[in-house]
């Protein structure tokens, strides 16, 4: 990799134009999931389970089947009985065999003529249930005597002994930990919790689907990744992956909780079953937080050391964490996360996949680091105030560098952890006095960022404008940021590049937009593509000047002669060469298909300012600032709306939001009225700092931005509501509920 | 299901549709006129993504049924652009990225129009508190409100 | 389900009496449509009463008092601004009602008829001394607001009963309300508890009092002896502190998913005393 | 061949002889798949499970035609899920 392009200055990247997709998306032109219809098309819905754990004794659908407008339903029966392994445990979360696990599990769907007829329909279907125990806390599914949520279910990992919930076990670390312990001169521990957060994007999952009795079919999908969607509904239903093309529609945000499927399998069923007819499920809210998501709850065993002058000695971590029905919780990514941003030379981490009865856990921007971060960041804090050290100048002394030894294992490459630290330091947020009942908070967050398997193309148009083709969806403006390093790749205007997200059928594999890939992976590959293309264009006017293709260079939208040696020819534009390609060879395109590496690692650092009612215990944010290493923001306007997007979901999870369950099992807050997401009025602007320490792994220093920023608000405010109260509350949310009982009676709400 | 036929005015046009009264004025917008601008991310009313103005009042068009519509009329974000230009909502949330995923987006552009055209001049705080029934999980709202702020600016400042 | 609109009151009430099934009146349909999409409650009739006159005015009284239609929604409130004026704490109550797009729809009658004990509105409502105008085939009744509500999700009306205004009393000098409430968010919650007072002052004396606690007990509660601890007073922290623990005594909240009991006792009795405050610096005549 | 350092979660030394690093001969990380899965059969549905790659410090997917630099520093983790 060139890294001089690196620290050269750019033309395009860094500028701020107008997204190309702006126009549809105002206009409400752009289609959505739900956005489109077909020539005879279904409706589908979906039964699900009223009961947290229960046997399906039997299911009788005769007087739904009869309704008139009801084409197809379908139950478990109409599913492959062989699968095993991952697409098992797929089919099973998507459909429940002989057993629901959770309130909201699928057990039947229909297809109908309407939506009021298929929901009906849905009424007329007999269910019988045995209800089973079930058990919805991550702590009480790992007492003895708890109730088995699935039997067998854990893994090769699982040490012998543990509660038959634990699904899979981890341990890592190095160093010798009572050492560690040892030299520092205070040693502090804590139990943290935290509740389930859902993604909470405001677009329901919806597909399209259609399916014919030979296997062929397609579909229209509002995902992340919609290669994943293919491999996943061909896995599950048997299907060959080549005849099933997934198109993906506009997608309303993800936040990783549209990686996977739900009602995808049942539409391609449905559609199979009413005799190839396309037919289209959409999700209600309902629906989307009974089924769907929502990240892990979890509970945290913490012990730190630290010398007076503020070192870390050594760090230990148990979290046992909840993914639902069928495993899956990010408990290694979060212990991964956990100590990441400190040079420690002993660490020790334990980490405990646990089953309860709860919808299958899906990714969520940085999939446990937000936990692992609260427990982590407010122990560390605790000491900070016993030691009366300031938090930013500890976190400097232990800050991870290039070079550094992760907690984890592997040593960072160049990194920003220090600078960004520095840049809050300097911040006059920092500084700013505070009031009564006030308080301000720091924490650090960390994610490792994903490259992933990436498959794009570039082709020419005849007048030389570039039609760019990727496999990553636009979920926060990656087309625009794709087209700004197109357009520096070639030096052309930012306006002559279009960029498409295309279809399964079009280009090689492509995971989703997620683990903050879009515009490192995708960007990195196109610009490998885009140089094919320059390299072609380049031979072709070597040929017309009957000079070396070597003897030819690229600059700025020109083809020009490389020196006085070259010969003296007129730069030829990309324009000219373009229109000339018929006549010189034929089409010109790129392809560049790879796993991409290169990853940057990203570190935040968050300034939370509060205020606390001491009579009601709610919190108010009163200021909010964000400093994270992008490497290189490309487009600066969406980088700052991945740090604001990802602060406020902290803020929310750390909050108020939280999945309430009652004594039978059931959420009881499945509506955004209960299930509560920040909205305008809670919130103050949210200031940025870009901090740029590029990435010598990337062409033009990208590290990823969208998932770092969802960490350190859980710490950050729990340290500020900490300053501003005394109170140290060690379980999220930090409703007032809760924190007015702390205020009370000193409670930290484990 | 009996239908009932709705004739109403929407963005102008004159409409006409055969409504199950129990279908929402979203549902009759998007199933039966073709405008799949006005999204549902709820159907309670709790995120604005639906919002529409009903004979001159911001709604949540999932609380209002299709039936409802007869002799009324309608504007959704469809009809807010002018033939050549974007309405300077519009523009100004394209120029400062006020929207990720852009779902939300229809729904937060009406709705902040309804205000901008009761009140050029609003507080920061009166743009939140008007705005906290439009739910937006990419941005944290900070762009949204600065760029409907700068557009009030603008409009008071050429008006 | 059938969809009716009625051009008058006892149309609607004569197709009430005569319909099978359930039947609902849809005036804002903020609490009927959501019913409706969760299939909570599925009305074979639905009797749309936006079409008969009069039900979206906003009347001044010979007696000075106001006649509010049982379709006024919360924006024409707001808007209102001698009402706005003379009863800010109810119009406060209704105004609290859901986002901007809620408020162009929710009636008074409608957050009343809806049966929560948590309504906004309600409480605001019984301290003003509210009345409403229910007629039915056997004609028309005044009743108080307060007696309207039994019970979560239940009304004192039947079938063929059909609100069709709110009535408020004159508006005398030295008079002040205030509505206020908490919720975890800063909007579009539901309120965990909620409390209005309605105060009258001569010479800055307390004369009379009403006190409505929302969200504590089964329906909104008017609190008397809460009420009774003010008269004669001048509201310092001392008598403040005795309303609050008043409120915080007469309130028997239930535990659910929006707050504990604990809580909820504890924090009806800050808000009691904040919502006297405010009463109390209206009444004084004090922005 | 050359002799690299491979790392592993500390939790998989039940499978390996009660080493969490092992000194395996392998010139491609499918070499040294091959070889972990002949001298370690514990640790198979380890591999199958989904795992990654950090080669000198770089994270990737697992490329078994991969070349693995001298004297590379390997650690074996769990495939990231990403948001």
């Amino acid at each position: 990799m060139a890294k001089d392009d690196i620290t050269k200055s750019f033309k395009f990247i860094g500028t701020r134009p107008n997204r190309p997709d702006g126009f549809e998306k105002v206009t409400g032109r752009a289609k959505y999931g739900a956005d489109i219809s077909a020539v005879g098309m279904l409706h589908g819905a979906v039964l699900r389970s009223p009961y947290a754990h229960a046997r399906i004794k039997s299911i009788n659908f005769e007087k739904a089947a009869k309704l008139d407008g009801v084409k197809a339903i379908i139950t478990r029966d109409d599913f492959p009985k062989d699968r095993e392994g991952e697409p098992l445990k797929l089919l099973e979360n998507t459909i429940a065999g002989e057993i629901a696990y959770y309130d909201g599990h699928a057990i039947a769907a229909v297809a109908a003529t309407s939506v009021f007829t298929a929901k009906e329909a849905l009424k007329e279907i007999e269910v019988e249930y045995e209800v089973l125990p079930h058990v919805i806390d991550v702590d009480d599914a790992m007492k003895p005597n708890a109730p088995i949520v699935r039997e067998n279910a854990g893994d090769f990992s699982v040490p012998e002994g543990s509660s038959p919930n634990v699904a899979s076990y981890i341990e890592f670390g190095r160093g010798d930990i009572a050492i560690g312990f040892d030299k520092a001169d205070i040693v502090k521990s804590g139990l943290f919790k935290t509740e389930a957060a859902h993604q909470g994007y405001i677009e329901p999952h919806a597909c399209m689907a259609q399916l014919d009795h030979n296997g062929q079919g397609e579909m229209w999908v509002c995902t992340q990744g919609h290669w994943y969607i293919r491999q996943m509904c061909s896995e599950v239903l048997g299907l060959e992956a080549s005849k099933l093309c997934v198109t993906p529609s506009e997608i309303g945000g993800g936040f990783g909780g549209k990686t996977t499927i739900f009602i995808e399998p049942l539409a391609l069923a449905l559609s199979k079953k009413s005799g190839g007819r396309p037919v289209k499920i959409v999700m209600s809210r309902s629906e989307v937080l009974r089924a769907t998501g929502p990240t892990a709850s979890a509970s945290m065993d913490v012990k730190i050391g630290m010398t007076k002058d503020g070192y870390l000695t050594a760090g230990c971590v148990e979290f046992r964490m909840q993914g639902g029905a069928f495993g899956g919780s990010p408990v290694s990514e979060a212990l991964q996360c956990a100590f990441a941003s400190y040079n420690m030379e002993a660490v020790h981490h334990i980490g405990f996949d646990v089953l309860a009865n709860r919808p299958r856990a899906a990714a969520y921007r940085a999939p446990g680091s937000p936990m692992a971060a609260f427990a982590v960041e407010s122990l560390i804090d605790e000491m900070c105030t016993d030691l009366n050290l300031d938090p930013i100048d500890v976190r400097l002394k232990n800050a991870v560098a290039e070079g550094s030894k992760s907690s984890y294992g592997p040593k960072f490459k160049k990194i920003g952890l220090i600078e960004t630290l520095e840049a809050t330091k300097e911040h006059p947020n920092y500084s700013i006095e505070l009031g009564v009942n006030q308080g301000r908070g720091v924490a650090a967050g960390y994610w490792m960022n994903h490259g992933g398997e990436t498959s794009v193309s570039v082709s020419l148009a005849e007048d030389g404008s570039v039609n760019v083709s990727v496999g990553t969806p636009d979920i926060g403006g990656s087309r625009a940021s794709i087209a700004l390093m197109t357009a520096e790749t070639y030096g052309i205007p930012y306006d002559s590049v279009r960029v498409n997200i295309l279809e399964t059928g079009a280009l090689g594999f492509n995971e989703p937009t997620h683990g903050s890939r879009a515009t490192l992976a995708s960007g990195k590959a196109v610009y490998e593509a885009a140089n094919q293309t320059i390299a072609e264009m380049c031979r072709r006017v070597a040929k017309k000047w009957q000079i070396d293709p070597e003897a030819v260079y690229w600059e700025n939208g020109y083809a020009k002669p490389a020196g006085p040696n070259a010969g003296d020819f007129s730069p030829i534009s990309i324009k000219q060469i373009a229109s000339e390609m018929d006549k010189t060879g034929g089409p010109i395109a790129g392809h560049h298909e790879a796993s991409i590496r290169g990853v940057g690692h990203s570190f935040g650092v968050h300034i939370a300012d509060v205020e606390v009612d001491p009579e009601t215990g709610r919190v108010t944010v009163l200021r909010y600032l964000v400093a994270q290493d992008a490497g290189r923001a490309v487009h600066p306007s969406y980088v700052e709306g991945q740090f604001q997007g990802g602060a406020v979901q902290g803020i929310g999870w750390a909050l108020n939001e939280e999945y309430v369950y009652g004594e039978d099992g059931c959420l009881q807050n499945a509506a955004f009225l209960d299930y509560r997401i920040p909205v305008a009025s809670d919130l103050p602007n949210i200031d940025t700092i870009i901090v740029e320490v590029p990435n010598p792994d990337h062409p033009f220093g990208v590290r990823g931005v969208g998932e770092t920023g969802i960490a350190p608000p859980l710490p950050a405010l729990a340290n500020a509501v900490a300053a501003a109260t005394k109170i140290r509350l060690r379980s999220l949310p930090m409703s007032p509920t809760k924190v007015l009982k702390a205020l009370k009676t000193g409670n930290d709400g484990c | 299901m009996n239908k009932i036929h709705v004739k109403t005015n929407i963005n102008g046009d004159q409409v006409e549709f055969l409504a199950d009264p129990r279908e929402t004025l979203l549902d009759c917008l998007r199933d039966h006129v073709g405008l799949t601008g006005s999204k549902e991310g709820c159907g309670t009313g709790d995120c604005g993504a639906c919002s529409c103005i009903f004979d001159g009042d911001l709604v949540s068009s999932c609380l209002v049924l299709g039936v409802e519509a007869e002799g009324k009329s309608i504007e959704t974000i469809e009809g807010m652009a002018g033939r050549e230009e974007l309405h300077p909502l519009q523009k100004k949330f394209i120029e400062m990225a006020a929207l990720q995923c852009g779902f939300c987006t229809p729904g937060i552009l009406v709705a902040a129009k309804a205000l901008l055209e009761k009140n050029n001049n609003p507080t920061e705080t009166e743009v939140r508190y008007w705005l906290a029934g439009n739910l937006c999980r990419c941005t944290g709202y900070d762009k949204i409100i600065k760029a409907v702020m700068e557009t009030a600016k603008e409009i008071r400042e050429t008006a | 389900m059938q969809y009716h609109t009625p051009s008058s009151f006892s149309e609607a009430v004569n197709i009430s009496n005569s319909a099978d099934g359930l039947v609902k009146y849809l005036a804002g349909g903020t609490d009927v449509l959501v019913q409706l999409k969760i299939g909570t409650k599925s009305p074979d009739h639905l009797i749309d009463i936006k079409k008969i006159p009069g039900v979206k005015e906003i009347a001044l009284r010979e007696d000075g008092g106001w006649t509010i239609g049982a379709a006024v929604s919360g924006v024409q409130l707001t808007n209102h601004s001698k009402l706005s004026r003379e009863w800010p704490g109810l119009v406060e109550g209704m105004e609290l009602v859901g986002s901007a797009q809620i408020q162009s729809r929710a009636t008074l009658v409608g957050n009343l008829c809806n049966g929560s004990p948590a309504a906004d509105s309600v409480p605001g409502m019984i301290t003003a001394g509210a009345t409403v105008s229910v007629v039915s085939s056997s004609g028309t009744a005044e009743i108080r607001v307060e007696d309207i509500p039994v019970g979560p999700g239940l009304t004192n009306l039947g079938t063929g009963e059909i609100i069709t205004a709110v009535n408020l009393p004159k508006r005398n000098k030295h008079e002040g309300d205030a509505y206020l409430r908490f919720i975890p968010r800063t909007e579009m919650d539901i309120a965990v508890v909620g409390c209005a007072v309605n105060l009258s002052l001569e010479n800055g004396v307390i004369r009379s009092a009403k006190v409505v606690l929302g969200a504590v007990g089964p329906k909104v509660e008017v609190a008397t002896p809460a009420a009774e601890c003010l008269l004669g007073e001048k509201l310092d922290e001392d008598i403040l502190s005795i309303f609050s623990d008043k409120c915080s005594e007469l309130a028997k909240p239930i535990s659910d998913k929006r707050g504990s009991e604990e809580f909820r006792k504890e924090v009806i009795g800050v808000i009691a005393k904040r919502a006297a405050k405010k009463a109390y610096d209206r009444a004084l005549g004090n922005k | 061949m050359m002799a690299v350092n491979v790392y592993l979660w500390a939790s998989l030394k039940k499978f390996t002889n009660d080493k969490d690093i092992l000194t395996i001969e392998a010139t491609t990380i499918g070499e040294l798949i091959s070889v972990l899965r002949r001298d370690f059969p514990g640790l198979k549905p380890f591999l199958d499970s989904g795992i990654s790659f950090a080669i000198n410090g770089e994270l990737s997917n697992p490329n078994s035609n991969e070349s693995i630099p001298d004297e590379a520093e390997i650690y074996i983790m769990q495939k990231l899920k990403g948001g």
